[in-house]
């Protein structure tokens, strides 16, 4: 895999909130195909490492480089490279005014000037994908967490992204649903999707993970393939750590 | 601290209040009762008055729409100033509504009225409209402003996430959802315009006020005509309120389960 | 050839002179003698109903032509506007409640007297010695006011104050003098200064109705003896 | 549905609105920037105006403070039957305040003013502040309720279980909590009411507004003057609003840890 | 102790709040002097039966004699009975407005006409007895909640009521200040007051009561010294209920 560039290289990046350092000297290779999962405690920076790569954060010093963009370059168009980068939210946020189909329909029609027609059947086979198709037409207040989460993630596909990036996308799920979204999510990676996740589900971890990150205090203290992380952890805080979670 | 909600004199009974929704009924049966039983009683007067200001009721109508209107846009603006990452813009939508708020309406529709005459022609009616949607797009500002934030934040988020810019992300996301929050309080607002539109009676603009004010002045029947006057206004104001509750309760579709 | 049309500012709140009738139309002594010189003259006229207290503000920023709204021809308007002939003689009438003694400006010390704004009665009042003078929008709301008794005395132009105290409130006011002033006072039509467009025709006007007699005969149409 | 509030008029800012803050400063200094400035630019003018008002700005205080201390009383019994379980008493408040906040304030101010006149001798001034405070206790009577039933019931329980009965309880309990909830509310229609005191000037009180009306109307100096009343209004409301805030945030003395 | 008259007399009392019937056909005597524990779950109407002991709550029918006043007479002043008894509720209520030592005096200046100094020597004295004299001065929002119930037992004290009622004192308490109460209310026993306590403590249960209500579906279930209750349950629905509590 390392014969190829990677599809977003992080460089020692540093991120203030203020004066409290969120990231501290952060340097992470992603390639194109590759599943990273994402660990560490609470504060750990975990959200601000996701939320710098499609720049909801900006960040003080360092280099982030997607899809060959430098995103620190001015002359770049964030909007643009956002598109190619799907992101899922702990907390769904999908579009509470707009039906289920209208949440996957919009972007596409307003920003990649999709044929409201096109788009409609692209939305079609996305829901059917994750299979949620007879909701289409409800609004997200009707549906259950886990449904929305699904269609959160249909959504972030509606636009065809290159990229996915999953923030904690279980945490907020009663455990019945938590099952039916990461159904989707295994899916998606075994169609060579390139997806970042945070989670703290430990299972999704190591059956999908190429590599899996542990951040502790705003740092990557280790980088490793799930069989060596969880075999044969070698950092004291991530020994800690799974101690605490398993 | 808790805060009290207490809109500026606007009406609308929210559907709880079981006392208030009564004492409408009894406001607006009272209110109707009294306008056809006065006139009939003595049609010399309150008829006479009744007869001459149905062209005063348009004007009021008239003022009101389009003064709300023009202070929609005001007060969008207003509003994204006021919540505004740009120091400049921001200020100036601030030092606005602290100005607005700072001098009585009648003051303002004065001072506009002599002053805009020194600048430019506008009839009567254009002058009353700019005056008081000047004022009244100051509130609308703080209206818009707390119906955006009050839309959480993760809406915005999404959407920046998928691309959209800011203003993109305000006029597709953010304002439809906004709106829900909005309409109640600006419901209160065309109300309290509708009211105080009445101060264009002294600028000579032909409404119900001054309709009311030049027939009292012709045939001496104050108390007759400032009862029809005030009868009307109250009608209006019933009614509208009843309307914008209904208007409420349907707002919120797609929060139903 | 068309016409010239003038616009005419009116405040018609001051019957007989100016006022709305039932049909919403302005009427009145003042309106009537400017349409009879607009047909002598050669000139269109419309009206436009015009509060009193920006009646002049609208004149100088030039919202209409002029003015036909009972205005007392002074000094002090006369530096910021030109006038047109008098049309109409004008006294200040002092107007009292029926059953008071007050005949004179300086019975009137400590009391409250009431005019409209901005009018020549409100300055007579200033005038006078002591007296505590109120302002109104409307002549109307100050004659309601001395009727209810929260003012002593209102005074006005005389025909006014005829129509008021002979007319309406009969049983309750009376006129119990005419203010003596040094100097005759009179009605003018007041242009922008420079005007002399709308002032020669409004003039050519005012002289052709004199001189015909129209003005009599209004005069007994509005305001009787 | 969230409900967003808006003072009507009120202008106290929130200590955490920075913005708005910095908007007070500038708009405070400017202020009374331009009430020195334009005198001595122009003293034939501006100064004339501003010596001719001092009694006006008098008169305003007068009525104002008149006014809402009437409002105040009328506003607590109007609260007090606004809750009350008394069928009579409680349908009374609720049409007084709808009735009241579906009339204009300048419609209302001329009947009560006029009516009055037909059946009392009052001087004109009081009738001013009768019809102000009329008006204004409808408000008042919502802020009375909004702000006791802010209290929780709790505190009405445990009156009431030591003996106290009802009377009692409001007033050594109820009441002096409320009032710390009542009080921002009041202190902003005490601006808002200060502001509305310019209608009375149609009723010919010399208030601020009326003096500069009379200044106009014999000077012709439109612009000059209104722009001297409004720079005039707005100081005194900066000036209210800031000390408004400040009496706001010592009012929570007792929840402090 | 049955030679006596009871100060309480309570006789088939049902209560409905609207349609609902909270109480049903309840009796039930209280002698001077006892301590009765009301136990019951959840929605059973001990608070109900707290509550119109003191009136807070009308009855539908039955009767109630409170130290020989029918409390459904109305010639009787409810006002000058209810400052014969003391209530304590489940969330203090003090006034927050005063302080420690204003809230145990304004009843029995305003309502007793006791001299101000008068009934501040006896507050102070009542702040000792609850051992919390040392923050008279403050204000209810600057204690704990074991301060404040404490305060809140004193106040109720402090009109030297015949009668002490308790609606699950130490319920809105952290586990730490349970004891710091219960311990003020055994004294408040030992002393020889008459009390009725709603309480889920079954060790002060045990050691305190006289006599053991349990209540179900407002309904007296089961009248009983604390041995048999404990020991002996007679009822099914105590006997569950006991099993989920203990
Ligand atoms: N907008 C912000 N302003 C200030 N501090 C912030 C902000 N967002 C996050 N932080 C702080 O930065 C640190 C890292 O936050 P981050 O959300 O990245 O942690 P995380 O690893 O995602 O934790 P969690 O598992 O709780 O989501 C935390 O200490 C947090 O308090
Ligand atoms: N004010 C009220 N209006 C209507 N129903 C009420 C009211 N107060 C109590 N109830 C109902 O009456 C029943 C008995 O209530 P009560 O408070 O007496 O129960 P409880 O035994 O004290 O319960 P808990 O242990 O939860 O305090 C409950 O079902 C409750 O829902
Ligand atoms: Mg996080
Ligand atoms: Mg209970």
């Amino acid at each position: 895999m390392k014969n190829v560039d990677p599809i977003i290289a992080i460089h020692n990046v540093t991120k203030y909130y203020d004066r409290f350092r969120a990231l501290n000297n952060v340097s992470l290779d992603i390639f194109p195909g590759e599943k990273v999962v994402v660990l560490g405690p609470s504060g750990s920076g975990k959200s601000t490492l996701l939320r710098t790569i499609n720049q909801l954060e900006t960040i003080d010093s360092g280099t982030i480089i997607v899809d060959e963009h430098n995103l620190g370059d001015p002359g770049e168009d964030i909007h643009k490279i956002r598109m190619n980068m799907g992101m899922v939210f702990q907390s769904f946020n999908l579009y509470r005014h707009k039906t289920v189909l209208e949440n996957l329909t919009l972007a596409p029609i307003k920003l990649r000037k999709m044929h409201p027609d096109e788009a409609k059947s692209l939305a079609m086979v996305l829901l059917e994908k994750v299979g949620i198709s007879d909701k289409a037409a409800s609004y997200p207040a009707m549906l259950s967490g886990g449904q929305q989460q699904r269609v959160a993630i249909a959504r972030a596909l509606a636009m065809e992204p290159k990229i996915m990036l999953f923030d904690e996308p279980t945490s907020a799920l009663d455990p019945e649903m938590i099952g039916e979204v990461l159904e989707v999510m295994v899916k998606l990676a075994q169609e060579g999707m390139t997806m970042i996740v945070v989670t703290h589900e430990m299972g999704f971890a190591r059956e999908v993970a190429d590599k899996i990150i542990f951040m502790d205090g705003g740092e990557i203290i280790e980088s490793e393939t799930p069989e060596r992380f969880f075999e044969n952890p070698s950092q004291e805080r991530t020994i800690k750590f799974l101690e605490q979670i398993l | 601290m808790k805060k009290i909600d207490i809109g500026d004199g606007a009406a609308i009974p929210s559907p709880d209040d079981k006392q208030l929704l009564s004492a409408w009924w009894i406001a607006f049966v009272g209110t109707i009762a009294l306008l056809i039983a006065l006139p009939i009683y003595d049609p010399d007067t309150y008829g006479a008055v009744l007869a001459f200001i149905p062209d005063g009721i348009q004007v009021t109508f008239e003022v009101t729409i389009l003064s709300i209107a023009l202070a929609l846009i005001i007060g969008l603006i207003t509003g994204l100033g006021r919540i505004s990452e740009n120091r400049i813009f921001n200020l100036l939508a601030s030092l606005y509504v602290e100005v607005v708020r700072g001098i009585p309406l009648l003051v303002q529709l004065f001072y506009i009225y002599f002053a805009l005459g020194r600048i430019v022609q506008v009839p009567d009616i254009v002058a009353a409209v700019i005056a008081m949607s000047f004022c009244y797009g100051a509130y609308m500002g703080e209206v818009f402003r707390a119906g955006i934030m009050s839309i959480d934040f993760g809406q915005s988020e999404a959407a920046l996430a998928q691309g959209f810019n800011k203003a993109q992300t305000m006029r597709y996301v953010i304002l439809p959802q906004a709106w829900r929050t909005i309409l109640p309080p600006v419901g209160n607002e065309f109300i309290a315009l509708l009211k105080d539109t009445s101060l264009v009676s002294i600028l000579a603009v032909a409404d119900i006020l001054r309709r009311g004010r030049e027939y009292a002045a012709s045939s001496f029947d104050y108390f007759e005509t400032y009862t029809i006057i005030a009868l009307v206004y109250l009608l209006i104001t019933l009614i509208l309120s009843k309307l914008l509750a209904h208007m409420e309760q349907r707002l919120n579709y797609y929060e139903k389960r | 050839y068309a016409q010239r049309t003038i616009l005419f500012a009116t405040d018609a709140t001051w019957p007989p002179m100016e006022f709305v009738d039932n049909n919403k139309q302005v009427v009145g002594y003042s309106i009537d003698f400017l349409k009879a010189a607009a047909k002598e003259a050669g000139f269109k006229v419309e009206f436009k109903n015009t509060a009193w207290d920006g009646i002049f503000s609208g004149l100088l920023t030039g919202k209409y032509d002029a003015i036909c709204s009972s205005v007392s021809i002074t000094k002090k308007r006369q530096k910021k506007m030109d006038f047109s002939e008098p049309y109409f003689e004008v006294r200040q009438a002092l107007v009292v409640a029926k059953d008071s003694n007050y005949t004179r400006l300086v019975d009137l010390k400590g009391k409250k007297v009431g005019a409209q704004i901005g009018t020549t009665g409100y300055f007579t009042i200033k005038k006078a010695d002591g007296a505590i003078a109120k302002s109104y929008d409307e002549v109307g709301l100050a004659m309601e006011d001395l009727k209810v008794g929260r003012i002593d005395a209102v005074i006005c132009d005389d025909p006014v104050a005829a129509n008021f105290a002979m007319i309406k409130y009969h049983n309750d006011l009376k006129i119990s003098a005419i203010v003596k002033t040094d100097k005759t006072e009179y009605y003018g039509f007041p242009v922008v200064k420079g005007n002399h467009e709308v002032l020669d025709l409004i003039n050519k006007g005012i002289v052709a109705v004199k001189t015909k007699g129209i003005a009599k005969k209004l005069k007994e149409k509005w305001i009787g003896k």
